[in-house]
């Protein structure tokens, strides 16, 4: 069936570029009405891309492409066009849908900030570049975009740039991500030599490495494609070792660490990887690092934000071990699983950012340690905050739920050590999650603001409602009995691993991790330090991280830093002194010849004597003997 | 008809000019009372160079009137010849001692030179030594040009009377002199020893044989000649004696030792060495002595270059200065002879000679500015030039012409001049010399541009106006147009002494 | 030949004497002396060849009789130039004569 | 149209003629030297667009060659020697200009780059006449360089390039400027030095060509015409070509080599390739910034076009066989700025030496030896040309409110100065290779041609995007991030005069990163008979 539609998905980013340029444009003169005009903007591309995904839900529409030629060389030619697919459509919706309550919250969380009119614009500029980067037809094109987002993100977490934590932060976040991108790169480079005719576009890349005509490429070239990939992908979805960027940039505003580094930007990662995946499932050593990176990285994250004190940090971590958690799904193979995750995981995380954002906006601290006791004050947030949560911890019949369960039993199915990883994970999820939440909400104000914090205007709680919403009913598109979402993402029926096991055991870690949790920071049956005090080396292990950031300026920033100013001496001593040596040298000639005038006449004819033998006997007494 | 013809006196014109103005300016200084201004005499002896001029102009004129190519008249039984090398070098010294006289009127302060009409009227004996030089045909009448040059300008050098310096300079000049003429006059009793005849062409038709039994006298005769040459050019290591005597001596025949002079010495040993030395090689058993001799003139060639343009690195009085960029020039003029004449190099007069102008116009507008700055001031050194942009921007502007032509940056006379002796080099595939050519160039920019530095980045004691006297202006235009237009159209000179000039015709006879 | 060979010995043996003297003498007259002595080695040198060189002939006389003039007018410069620099200096030392150097 | 007025020489010229013009005009306030000079610099600008506009690849801008005899030397009109049968040798040096898909990006980016830098000189604060008359001449120099088509005349026009770069930095630099002006002065002369021998053993060699056969026998001329060597070069019968005993004008390959390294030398100091760079130190740091935007922006490209103008086409086999040398260069170039770049506490230093990182990757380019690499070299250099002259003017306009460059002393000025530090920050993400700003074009061209020859060496390469980002943010962010001092509070912002610059190079910058097709294009067939010359090496 022939598409109405996608023809016009290229206005789906037209919309908030529109706004960005407006924004920049004269974005001093209208400061408010700028943010609603940015918000407008989103609105329009999330309603079109509601379209677009109703009419390819409702009859299956063949993919479309369309683009123009960017840059021709000789006989090379490196084309710059859109493709609507079904994964696409669906990432369309996700990204739109979040940006648009991004922006809806921050008209009241941002109010009053004087450069509200800059923030938006960088927001509309963000939600342009992912919009571009989904749908993007070809690898250079999705690298183009992807550096854009990169810097978006940059640009927002330094945002209030007089903190000097928030330009540190910048600065890594941008750096760190760039050594992923780098792989990219590569990896580009790459499949431009080694694919027929250059072809760069994802439709090619699929034929190509398709299993029946696979060997075009050789395993080793396609193994190391594959993981330079993946170092992409891992830079921006902050996979160990890269993910350390992630929980600093958490300096940007709240909205910000919402909508760029736990719904959107974050997932591009994930998104890259199924978008080449079939490099992957051409190459299985590559497909075992993504599933061991990605299963490290969940319970690694996890225990991490057992230890954390900053609402928005634990949010953070948990936000590394939730894309750990797709990553290995992909690893495992299962494309829906992944996909399904990162649906579920943009609506209920994106909640728990806001809802944390609520918080802070009401009692002026990010430290959960001053908080406690807001359950009454600030109802909507904390009902919300609450089902955020346990979607998160995989609670049934909470979205998290099936889209973790869907990722556990894959994993069960193909390798089941890494499902008892998952599974931990999960544990330590629900653990760290209830923590937070108890903390929270529950028992007596203990920060000074905590007594007369009181609940956020409309324009910040209503997206929180439909976060809530969508986190509760999204995971039903795709449960264990019915695979549509899969299906219609990938288009053959997913066989579905679904197990018993899984499921229950998924449902078991999940119960008894906040059980737990209650148990301590509620009832206080156990008591806090129980474990600080028991093993203090582990907790203080876990607050500092496994001080990875003490590790890397150990390995790269100081020996960086040793080497520049080595090099700074060896190139003002040696290189310069070279050429300082010429001029002596010169010079020194110069001085013979001044020491030859001394005035004295008969010194002047002796030099001329000594010349005239040596001349004669150089030149003509080679003659003689 | 070995003695001399009337008809011979026309060609004579030039010379015999110059010696009776000489007379006739030296009885007229001796009339004049004492409180007259000489610069009457200056504009007379002006208009006997002028005069002389005119001559040789004619006589080239003569000489390609049939429409010959080429040709040359030799008078007194070939000892003296009125040939293309000679006329061209003639009117370069003319023409060079004219701007030096004109541009030392006005600028010449009583105080430095109490009789100026000695100067005046010494001057033009000096030029006509230097044209018998140029335009000889015989070991004698070489010499003598040589001694009546040298003996004058020993004068020249001490007309400072009052100032012990400039004895001292005309000292030390002379015993120089002195010396580099017995050498000189030594290697040419052995010429005229191993060939029995002191005209230059029985000598080169004399020499290849000669070779044959008196191999070691041919060498030494040459090598006596080029040390004495050495001295006189100024060429390193014998040119230690430069920098002290232009010190000494006062501006005006600094310039004209330091162009004229110069000059001149170059002529002779072209004349000695293209007709002479070109056979001093014979077929029979192949001594390589032509060679030899020519590989020493490069090797003296190198050697200037390099002493004078580091040696000037460290020189902060103006005079000493341009005498060591004189003497690494003097190396410069040197390769193109120094090069093996083969059929495909047989430039070497034109690339000479180009640059031999080239360097005329920007010595003598150097020296004049020089000496502008130098009266005003009473200081020679090169910070005298400082802050010179901010009280005379065009004259700064006129030197730094003359600069970048001494530096050899384009698009300046001595640019192309370098080129072409540097295709020169390139072409005969002596890349040693050129690239000793090359760096001395570059060391040579830092040398040139200290003046540069002075007169636009530092800022003098004084900022009032300086006053250029008329002469010396017109001397100073006069140099920086002609650096100019030898700069962008080195075609039109090049291209005449091509049309006017042939190797075969004046040497080689 | 023996002849000619004898003369051109005497003739360098003057010549360098006078080099020598030129260089090393102190007294500037002397310096003078030592110039006109190498002049006469050449005047030497050019007789010789003129009497037993190749094919005689007189241009060697002539050329040593123009040496000799040339030589005389030269000595007479030399001569009036040490005075004025004796009268400045009030010495005839060679040695002292190095206000200008470097 | 275009064909019938000499365009070419309009563009080289009109500057000088500013200039000239300018000597006779009052001097004692800035207006009438600015307004002539704006003027001056714009004509050539408008012309050169009305070229891009005129401009056929296929054609390959040989609709708009232009020359005339200018002199023809004859160096000995003598039937004597050996072979008696020669009439006259000449030595031809003729005023030839022309235009090729290599230098017009090039030349356009001079008009660009100069109009800003004029534009930009309201921070100089005496001797305006002067200082605009060498401005001008400094151009006719810069357009020369890139128009001429004749060794001799190139070499003119590069050696006029110095004088006034000369007075630029020794009159209106800071502080150690007459050492700065020095250091350029002698290091470039050097430069030029070993260029000329170069050109002279080819002029000498590939230069010689028999002429119409005259009454006195035949002719002979040595030129420096560049289109004859080309033709020379790949003729099997030329005499450069032919090895026999006693043919003075055999171009062996130890003369090839000679002739190549120092070419090499010669455009390695301009470029500059390390370890000849310590010379543009000193000038990024003394001279001012109006001037620096040309050095920086121009001058150092005048290098990159020589060594594939030259190195490149004239000794093809050279380049072929020293590929990996210079791949290997460009990466020491890259690393070795990147790495210094970070570890600076002045910010000129850090642009001084990311601008060796840059020309590194250039450096990549030409070393890759196909059409990719090469066009990524020429755009690599454009946009190096365009960000740097970018980075410069902010820097004087900063300079001026700040009176200091040091990062530790800067800070904050974002909140004081938002405008020059978002343009600051565009700037410097270009220079990052920011995708969408023209840095990564020329940056992902490069690595993506050599890529095909030499795959480790890219890869290390591509460590310098990681460096670079490294030392742009910090640099940037210390200067515009981060809390205030108070002595900047209250600074103005950019006045119209600095901003309209920056806001149109910087648009320049966006439209190049967006749409490259309008520069590559251009270079379409520029490459063409280099690569033909390549691939019959290959093949035979």
């Amino acid at each position: 069936m022939a598409t109405v539609f996608s023809p016009y998905a290229w206005l789906v980013p037209a919309f908030p570029f529109v706004a960005f340029a407006v924004l920049t444009a004269f974005g001093r003169s209208l400061s408010r009405t700028g943010a609603w005009l940015a918000t407008a903007g989103t609105f329009l591309s999330l309603v079109l891309s509601l379209v677009i995904a109703i009419e390819r839900m409702t009859g299956a529409a063949e993919d479309y492409r369309g683009g123009y030629e960017w840059l021709r060389i000789g006989d090379f030619s490196l084309p710059f066009g859109f493709e609507v697919t079904n994964l696409a459509a669906l990432m369309l919706v996700v990204v739109t849908l979040v940006a648009f309550l991004v922006n809806l919250y921050s008209l009241g969380y941002m109010k009053g900030d004087d450069r509200i009119s800059v923030f938006f614009a960088y927001v509309s500029l963000f939600t342009f570049s992912m919009l571009g980067l989904v749908l993007a037809d070809n690898l250079l094109l999705l690298y183009i975009f992807w550096e854009l987002v990169g810097v978006c993100s940059f640009l927002l977490v330094g945002f209030w740039y007089q903190k000097p934590e928030a330009k540190a932060a910048a600065k890594k976040a941008f750096i760190v991500t760039r050594i992923g991108d780098i792989g990219l790169l590569i990896a580009i480079l790459l499949l431009f030599w080694y694919m027929p005719d250059h072809a760069l576009d994802f439709v090619s890349l699929h034929n190509v490495f398709d299993p029946q005509n696979g060997g075009t490429i050789s395993l080793g070239i396609t193994t190391l494609i594959a993981l330079l990939i993946f170092l992409g992908a891992a830079g921006k979805s902050g996979q160990f070792p890269l993910h350390v960027w992630l929980p600093d940039a958490m300096e940007g505003p709240t909205p910000i660490s919402a909508l760029i580094h736990a719904a959107t930007m974050v997932a591009a990662g994930v998104f890259l990887v199924v978008r080449t995946f079939d490099v992957f499932e051409a190459s299985q050593a590559a497909m075992d690092t993504v599933a061991i990176i990605g299963a490290f990285t969940a319970i690694f994250a996890a225990t991490i934000g057992l230890a954390q004190n900053d609402i928005k940090r634990v949010l953070a971590y948990s936000t590394v071990s939730q894309l750990g958690y797709m990553m290995l799904a992909l690893g495992v193979g299962s494309v829906p699983g992944a996909m399904f995750h990162l649906f579920t995981h943009a609506f209920f995380k994106a909640l728990l950012f806001l809802g944390a954002g609520s918080v802070i906006h009401a009692v002026h601290t990010q430290d959960i340690r001053e908080m406690g006791g807001l359950g009454r004050r600030m109802k909507i947030t904390a009902w919300t905050f609450g089902i955020g949560a346990l979607s998160l911890s995989g609670i049934p019949p909470l979205a998290g739920f099936w889209s973790k369960d869907a990722i556990l039993a894959a994993a069960l199915a193909d390798r089941p050590w890494l499902f008892v990883v998952g599974a931990i994970a999960a544990f330590f999820t629900a653990l760290y999650m209830s923590r937070l939440f108890f903390l929270v909400f529950f028992g007596k104000p203990r920060g000074e603001h905590g007594a007369q914090a009181k609940e956020s205007p409309g324009v910040m709680t209503f997206p929180l409602l439909v976060l809530a919403a969508l986190a509760v009913v999204a995971g039903f598109a795709n449960t264990p009995w019915n695979g549509w979402l899969g299906q219609w993402l990938t288009g053959n029926a997913e066989a579905d691993h679904a197990s018993a096991l899984a499921i229950v055991v998924s449902v078991a870690v999940g119960l008894l991790g906040f059980y737990i949790g209650w148990l301590v920071y509620v009832k206080g049956a156990v008591r806090r330090d129980v474990l600080s005090s028991r093993l203090p080396g582990v907790v203080r292990l876990l607050e500092r991280k496994y001080y990875i950031d003490e590790l890397y300026a150990w390995l790269f920033v100081r020996p960086l830093r040793a080497l520049g100013d080595a090099l700074t001496a060896f190139d003002t001593h040696v290189v310069d002194g070279a050429v300082r040596l010429v001029g002596a040298a010169a010079n020194g000639i110069g001085k013979l010849n001044t020491r030859l005038q001394n005035g004295q006449l008969q010194t002047y004819g002796l030099a001329g004597l000594l010349a005239l033998v040596v001349l004669v006997v150089a030149i003509a007494g080679r003659r003689f003997w | 008809m070995n003695t001399l013809q009337w008809s011979d006196t026309w060609y004579l014109a030039p010379e015999i000019t110059l010696a009776a103005f000489t007379i006739a300016l030296a009885v007229l200084d001796l009339m004049l009372p004492n409180r007259t201004n000489r610069d009457l005499v200056g504009w007379l002896s002006l208009l006997g160079l002028a005069a002389a001029g005119v001559f040789v102009g004619w006589q080239m004129y003569d000489l390609h009137a049939g429409g010959a190519a080429s040709a040359a008249h030799s008078l007194l039984g070939g000892s003296y010849r009125v040939d293309d090398f000679g006329n061209l070098l003639k009117l370069a010294f003319l023409a060079a001692t004219f701007l030096i006289v004109l541009a030392s009127l006005g600028t010449i302060r009583q105080a430095e030179m109490p009789i100026k009409g000695e100067f005046y009227y010494l001057v033009l004996p000096a030029v006509l030594g230097a044209m018998v030089m140029s335009s000889s045909g015989d070991l004698i009448t070489l010499f003598v040009g040589l001694e009546l040059l040298s003996i004058t300008s020993y004068v020249l050098v001490a007309a400072r009377k009052t100032s012990g310096l400039s004895s001292e300079a005309a000292f030390k000049y002379y015993v120089t002199g002195g010396t580099a003429s017995a050498f000189i006059l030594y290697g040419m009793s052995f010429l005229y020893g191993v060939t029995g005849s002191t005209s230059l062409s029985a000598i080169g038709q004399g020499i290849g044989p000669a070779l044959a039994d008196y191999r070691a006298m041919v060498y030494v005769a040459f090598f006596l000649m080029i040390g004495g040459f050495a001295l006189k050019l100024a060429l390193a290591p014998f040119h230690a004696w430069a920098p002290d005597v232009y010190q000494g001596a006062p501006t005006p025949v600094t310039s004209f030792l330091a162009v004229v002079a110069k000059g001149a010495a170059f002529a002779m040993l072209y004349r000695i060495f293209l007709n002479t030395a070109m056979y001093a090689s014979d077929q029979i058993n192949g001594s390589a002595v032509r060679d030899d001799l020519f590989l020493a003139l490069a090797v003296l060639a190198a050697a200037a270059m390099v002493v004078g343009t580091t040696g000037a690195l460290r020189q902060h009085h103006a005079k000493r200065l341009l005498a060591l960029s004189g003497v690494a020039n003097a190396g410069i003029l040197l390769v193109p002879l120094s090069l093996d004449v083969s059929n495909l190099h047989a430039s070497l007069f034109s690339e000479f000679f180009y640059y031999l102008v080239a360097y005329v116009f920007m010595n003598v507008g150097a020296f004049a500015v020089l000496s502008v700055i130098a009266r005003e001031k009473g200081d020679e050194a090169v910070s005298a030039f400082a802050g010179l942009y901010h009280r005379a921007p065009w004259t700064a502007g006129g030197m730094t012409v003359l600069l970048c032509s001494l530096a050899g940056l384009p698009v300046t006379g001595g640019f192309f001049g370098k080129l072409f002796i540097l295709f020169g080099t390139v072409q005969t595939r002596a890349y040693w010399l050129a690239a000793l050519l090359l760096a001395t160039t570059v060391v040579s920019y830092y040398v040139y541009f200290s003046f540069i530095r002075q007169m636009y980045m530092r800022s003098g004691d004084t900022d009032q106006g300086l006053r250029v006297p008329v002469p010396a202006g017109i001397v100073i235009w006069l140099s920086v147009a002609a650096t100019l237009a030898l700069g962008v159209l080195p075609k039109l000179f090049m291209g005449w002494i091509d049309d006017v000039f042939s190797i075969l015709a004046d040497f080689l006879f | 030949m023996s002849m000619l060979a004898s003369y051109l010995t005497l003739a360098a043996v003057l010549f360098c004497i006078g080099f020598y003297g030129v260089l090393t003498k102190r007294n500037a007259i002397i310096v003078l002396l030592s110039i006109e002595l190498m002049l006469n080695a050449v005047n030497l040198n050019l007789v010789a060849f003129s009497k037993y060189g190749v094919n005689p002939a007189l241009t060697g006389q002539i050329f040593s009789l123009f040496t000799m003039t040339v030589a005389a007018a030269e000595a007479a410069v030399g001569i009036a130039v040490l005075i004025v620099l004796y009268r400045s200096k009030a010495t005839v030392n060679a040695d002292e004569f190095d206000e200008l150097r470097r | 149209m275009l064909k019938d007025i000499p365009v070419l020489s309009l563009i080289a010229l009109i500057p000088l003629a500013g200039a000239v013009l300018l000597l006779f005009l009052p001097g004692r306030r800035s207006t009438w030297p600015r307004g002539v000079a704006l003027a001056f610099t714009a004509i050539p600008l408008i012309l050169s667009a009305w070229l891009f506009a005129g401009y056929e690849p296929i054609l390959g801008g040989k609709a708009f060659a232009e020359h005339f005899t200018w002199l023809s030397i004859p160096l000995n009109a003598e039937a004597w020697g050996p072979d008696a049968a020669v009439a006259s040798y000449r030595l031809v040096f003729d005023y030839r200009l022309g235009i090729d898909g290599i230098s017009l990006p090039l030349v356009l980016l001079t008009g660009v780059v100069s109009l800003m830098a004029a534009i930009a000189s309201v921070h100089i604060r005496k001797r305006w006449k002067t200082y605009y008359a060498l401005f001008l001449l400094l151009q006719t120099g810069m357009y020369g360089v890139f128009l001429a088509r004749d060794l001799t005349l190139f070499f003119i026009f590069f050696e006029l390039t110095l004088i006034p770069m000369f007075f630029l930095i020794g009159i209106w630099g800071y502080f150690g400027r007459e050492k700065a002006a020095n250091r350029f002065l002698l290091y470039n002369g050097l430069g030029s030095a070993f260029m000329l021998f170069a050109f002279l053993i080819l002029i000498a060699t590939l230069g010689f060509s028999a002429e119409a056969a005259t009454a006195g026998g035949n002719a002979f001329s040595f030129t420096g015409d560049y289109e004859v060597l080309l033709a020379h070069l790949s003729d099997p019968n030329a005499p450069a070509n032919i090895a026999q005993p006693g043919n003075a004008m055999y171009l062996s390959d130890s003369l090839k080599w000679t002739a190549f390294v120092l070419l090499l030398i010669a455009f390695g100091i301009k470029l500059p390739i390390f370890p000849f760079h310590t010379w543009m130190l000193k000038v990024h740091t003394e001279a001012p910034p109006s001037v620096v935007m040309i050095h920086s922006g121009i001058l150092l490209k005048m290098g990159v076009y020589g060594l594939i103008r030259f190195g490149a086409f004239l000794l093809p086999e050279q380049l072929d066989a020293w590929a990996p040398v210079l791949a290997t260069l460009g990466v020491i170039n890259i690393l070795y700025g990147a790495v210094l770049a970070c570890a600076q506490k002045e910010f000129k230093l850090v642009l001084a030496y990311s601008s060796i990182s840059h020309m590194g990757i250039v450096l990549l380019g030409i070393a890759s030896l196909n059409e990719i690499g090469l066009q990524g070299a020429i755009y690599q250099a454009v946009s190096h040309g365009l960000i740097s002259a970018l980075l410069f003017l902010v820097v004087g306009t900063l300079y001026e409110r700040t009176g200091t460059t040091k990062l530790d002393e800067l800070g904050g000025l974002a909140r004081s100065v938002p405008f020059t530090a978002g343009i600051l920050l565009t700037a410097g993400l270009a220079s990052l290779g920011l995708p969408g700003l023209s840095g990564f074009v020329g940056e992902f061209l490069a690595f993506l041609g050599l890529f095909g020859s030499m795959k480790a060496l890219t890869a290390v390469g591509a460590l310098g995007v990681l460096l670079a980002a490294v030392y742009v943010l910090r640099s940037v962010l210390g200067i515009t991030f981060g809390p205030m001092p108070e002595r900047f509070i209250g600074m103005k912002d950019a006045r119209f005069v600095e901003a309209l610059p920056m806001v149109a190079l910087a648009a320049v910058i966006l439209v190049l990163g967006v749409y490259p097709s309008l520069l590559t294009d251009l270079m379409q067939h520029g490459f063409d008979g280099l690569l033909k010359q390549l691939s019959t090496k290959a093949g035979g």
